[in-house]
């Protein structure tokens, strides 16, 4: 194991795969000559060459579509977003033809694709630039939906997405590129499932459900929340579609309070669906109703301060946290 | 010129009779609500994809709009299949699952069968796409109408494919109305074949209810595609004779125009060359026209006796996972 | 009161808001010379000409974008989506542009634009033409969503959503353009609030929470019910964002068992949202978890029996009422 | 060929010394992290908006993409507005809530600052919609990047605005790159100005390092505009002399190559254009650059003091609710 950073460890993954099978490219913008607008594909194109990592025109949809296309001939694309925002001009493509494909053609063609790049709010981008994509995406029946929250992760779900026969979206965490975290060596093959969850740390008192950018939130919150002698057992969601039932009943049943936080907006959030499944499958096990942290709801505002504002954050998760133990 | 991928005319010619038997039987059925959704006739059209599919090899790639039965039935996908598939059975070419607006045959190379306007066009490319990075010397043919040019993923697409030097052929089936509106009111140009100047992508306009027209200019196309991968542009004129969909009076049109394009049937106008070059008699245009009536019929009776999938059969066609054994 | 079609209903709403306010306009395809492909705009381009009802290209994202502009620049648009499946070409311009440049202008510019047309799967239209796209849409800040299952609700909702000052997405019932109901005579000023929900039956065993094309069905099976002696109170949501929280807190303080019945897909559906709000406003007024019945989660097959198989019917409303009942 | 609009060539040499100071201002306080998020400077590029305002009238719309500083403080907003905007201040012409990519005046006609590539150029074609409805003779200008014309908005609204006869002139920015992306290697054509044919669009190439061509054209075509509602497309080309944004070191492009565009730099231009003519001497140029050097100082002062909005105060901004009375 050796610590790299977020950004490496998804680099490491899309060199591995483009080496392991010929069917693989990454195309996108600037992902080639640039390296990536963040530099996620560094070197790539040097290695590969022009053939495989292939800068676009600002075209998601026309791309998207190109990757859909090529994966019914297939090809197992990789397209990147520069972010996951642009992908709104491209939802047709990522909502109606590539979930649908497979079902329309009775089978005869599934879609190999992964889609990926940063998702969420980053820092002060405003309104158009800060979409979490997250419940739109799982909302549709068809696609797959991760969330990487560790380098590790950031690497083994990537993996995974790639060598999956459906489309999946990879939504990486644009404010954790730079965080380190300890990753098996480039040679063993790092392939971490879809639809299991992690657990972060045990505790007695609730649960409290995480994925992306809130895992390290949730983290910081429970070490606080231990000096005040409340046990938080932390759970990093990992995937969204599928996500991890089990471990989160066996949570509950155990602790019998459960917070969800996450980083998209409250209306039809991907913690309404996990709140509805718990409460659906274990309402016997709950002690409180279930809180959820996540962003207001309001267009994002460019302000710094009224940003953090409407952002999930530790006072908002550990009030939540609060009402939830002693409701 | 070369010609290498041609097939017999009078095959052809049978294939357009084909499509045009077994549209009117889908009217029919329609009609009695033996099929359901969206049903778009490609009645009046059929020298447009008979003389592309006549133009190249089994192996291209084709892929088109909903107007989609005369594409399927000409890359060889059987009457029954299609029938089937409209009925929403299990022996359809696309398992009961797609209807008549999403046809698929990936053994036959057909892509689709697409419904929303324009959002194949991409698909296109990205078929284009990997042929040239397998280095394969296949042609994609991707058809759509003259409604679709003014959607974004069209435009999206041309360029890519233009800058990509993609092995497309785009084929603008240019039947003068997209539902009740007329080319004239949905594009700022005076002919659509000069939309692809804006890419620099090489463009011809083809007289689509002459199946010949189309064929050798698709062959010439096609070998200079093969020779070196690029795109090319056809506009392709023709006309639907019946509404846009089954639901459609198609009231925006005179009946004098619908006549003076009847005039022109392209069915017609190929067995009148074929007679003239005395390649075909009277007997035998009679004997394929009975074969394709029968079969559009013995395809009705298929689609009815076949089965249905069983409900819960639903949930396999979501995600695909591979056996692994 | 007279009895007319929610087609009908539709048309007055669209009418009488043309009459009485010039900036009002209808753009959208074949809404003119073709009377809209639903005949909803049935007789307005003879009656207001061509400068205010105004065929476009197939350009969803051109025309809607062009809506906001006008709307930018003080104008009224109703922006007609011949059905919303294909307004998801257009997501970035409704969802990004249209609630956004509120926010993003510090409050200069609001827009006052209607989109609207039908919405949800209708019979048989397959995969990419059946999407329900009100949790898309519901989840974000900025719109405000409603889903009419009368005509008078049709009619009512429409002229108040040209009337408001910011976008609003009239989601219609296709499925229910031909149905009759009452609806006050032309003359009379007919405007229903967002965010007030109808009680449509009383009862005392549970409440079905439904909207749109569920309607008929809970009042249908709330026939059902009562034959087997379970009395159903039936609420009618019509308006999704905002909702009308009260007046289903009321009901299931009263009840204590929900249902809820709605025709988008499970995951984070328009139902996870209203569960989650029930359980942790009023968590202990329930004796039974919630229950939700909506779509399956998969893509829409074309085959009849199939598509009934994944809509919301009765005997599923009926199982889980039974469900909630017996818990 | 009529010019009423023209403004004071002086004054207008003033607004580009504003604009390129005011940038190097907000460059620096962008690296003392006073300003968040991205920030894309115009400097280079001054002559294009600054020609662009000198020929239209005062109530014609404006709006352009997300590099939008200099089309702001030539439509008039103060220095000081456009800086407080950057702190994300409650005086800031967004009341902070838009920052450096989302730029709105209403009352000097800044339709903003978008910036979703190419999804503005639907709204300028509703501006332009909204005055031919009204009958008004204004004119919309919508400015947007080389990259912006792959993008299905820009094609669709071209489309339309070809289509209805709006009356907006399309101005494209060409300097070059999009990001890192030369237009070579974005677009299938040798000159950008050539996808207007697709639209039957009249299209022309103005030299925008010179501040009078951009003007005289401008005003050329506002005039014939004003006269008779219509579409004009022009490809103004141009540099910009930073990174795409402030973290983009831009090595893809050569030294060499920025010093050939700086000898040709738009201030230094028209200044010798107007100290050639005696309208112009060197202390009064001094004296105009100091002038702007302290506004765009002061500018700083004034952001910094501005008071924050409330945070709670986000909620007004949801939704407009007309306070009936
Ligand atoms: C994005 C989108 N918008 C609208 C529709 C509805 N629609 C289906 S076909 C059609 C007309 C298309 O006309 P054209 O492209 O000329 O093809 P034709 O029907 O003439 O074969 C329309 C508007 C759709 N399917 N997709
Ligand atoms: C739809 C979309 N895709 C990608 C981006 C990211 N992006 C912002 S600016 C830009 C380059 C635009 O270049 P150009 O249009 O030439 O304008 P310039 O920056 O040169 O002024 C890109 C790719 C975006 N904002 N929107
Ligand atoms: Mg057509
Ligand atoms: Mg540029």
């Amino acid at each position: 194991m050796r610590e790299i950073t977020y950004r490496q460890a998804l680099n490491e993954a899309l060199a591995e795969e483009l080496a392991r099978d010929p069917n693989v490219f990454l195309m996108g913008e600037e992902v080639a000559e640039y390296d990536g607008a963040y530099k996620v594909s560094q070197g790539l194109l040097e290695r590969f060459g022009p053939k495989r990592i292939i800068d676009t025109p600002i075209s998601e949809n026309g791309f998207a579509g190109l990757g859909v296309g090529a994966a019914m001939a297939g090809l197992r694309p990789i397209i990147e977003f520069m972010t996951w925002s642009f992908s709104l001009v491209a939802f047709d493509q990522v909502v109606n033809n590539a979930p649908n494909m497979f079902m329309m053609s009775g089978g005869q063609f599934n879609i190999p694709i992964t889609f990926r790049g940063p998702n969420g709010p980053a820092h002060q981008l405003a309104a158009t630039h800060s979409h979490a994509t997250e419940n739109f995406y799982a909302s549709v029946p068809g696609l797959k939906v991760c969330t990487p929250a560790t380098p590790r992760d950031a690497k083994g779900l990537l993996k995974t997405a790639v060598r999956d026969d459906n489309p999946v979206l990879v939504l990486e965490a644009e404010l954790l590129y730079s965080s380190k975290g300890m990753v098996e060596p480039p040679d063993e093959d790092l392939l971490i499932p879809l639809g299991k969850a992690e657990l972060k740390r045990e505790g007695s008192d609730l649960s409290i459900v995480c994925y992306a950018q809130t895992v390290p939130l949730a983290l910081k919150v429970a070490a606080q929340l231990e000096e005040e002698d409340i046990s938080a057992e932390v759970i990093d969601l990992r995937s969204i579609k599928p996500w991890d039932e089990q471990a989160i009943y066996n949570s509950v049943s155990k602790t019998h309070r459960v917070v969800i936080v996450e980083q998209d907006r409250p209306f039809c959030g991907v913690g309404a669906e996990i709140c509805y499944q718990i409460q659906k499958n274990i309402f016997d096990e709950l002690d409180a109703p279930i809180m959820r942290v996540s962003q207001e709801d309001v267009p994002m505002p460019y302000n710094e301060k009224l940003e953090k504002f409407v952002l999930p954050n530790a006072d908002k998760l550990l009030s939540a946290v609060k009402k939830v133990c002693y409701a | 010129m070369q010609r290498p991928e041609q097939r017999d005319e009078v095959e052809m010619l049978a294939m357009m009779l084909l499509i045009r038997r077994f549209e009117e039987r889908a009217s029919q059925q329609y009609q009695a609500q033996k099929i359901g959704g969206f049903c778009h006739l490609y009645i009046g059209q059929e020298a447009v994809v008979a003389g592309a599919v006549a133009a190249i090899r089994d192996d291209d790639y084709i892929i088109t709009a909903y107007r989609d039965h005369g594409h399927a039935l000409a890359r060889g996908i059987s009457a029954n299949a299609c029938m089937a598939e409209l009925f929403g059975k299990s022996t359809g070419c696309s398992h009961g699952l797609g209807g008549s607006m999403h046809f698929f045959d990936k053994k036959n190379h057909m892509y689709g069968g697409h419904a929303i306007v324009g959002a194949h066009v991409p698909l296109a490319a990205g078929l284009a796409f990997a042929s040239k990075y397998r280095e394969e010397d296949r042609v994609t043919l991707c058809f759509f109408g003259d409604g679709a040019i003014n959607q974004g993923s069209f435009h999206e697409a041309l360029n890519l494919i233009a800058l990509y030097k993609l092995p497309v052929i785009l084929i603008c089936e240019n039947n003068l109305f997209a539902m009740g509106t007329s080319v004239k009111r949905s594009t700022s140009l005076k002919q659509i074949v000069d939309r692809a100047e804006g890419y620099d992508i090489p463009g011809d306009i083809v007289d689509g209810m002459n199946f010949r027209e189309v064929r050798d200019k698709i062959a010439e196309v096609a070998a200079s595609i093969r020779k070196d991968a690029h795109p090319a542009f056809l506009e392709v004129r023709t006309y639907r004779y019946r509404g846009h969909s089954m639901s459609d009076p198609a009231s925006y049109r005179t009946k004098d125009e619908l006549e003076k394009y009847r005039l022109d049937d392209p069915i017609i106008r190929l067995r009148a060359q074929l007679t003239r070059e005395g390649k075909l008699t009277n007997e035998q245009f009679d004997a394929l026209d009975k074969k394709a009536k029968k079969a559009a019929l013995e395809s009705v009776k298929f689609a009815e006796e076949s089965p249905e999938l069983p409900v819960a059969d639903v949930y396999k066609y979501v995600y695909y996972e591979e056996k692994k054994s």
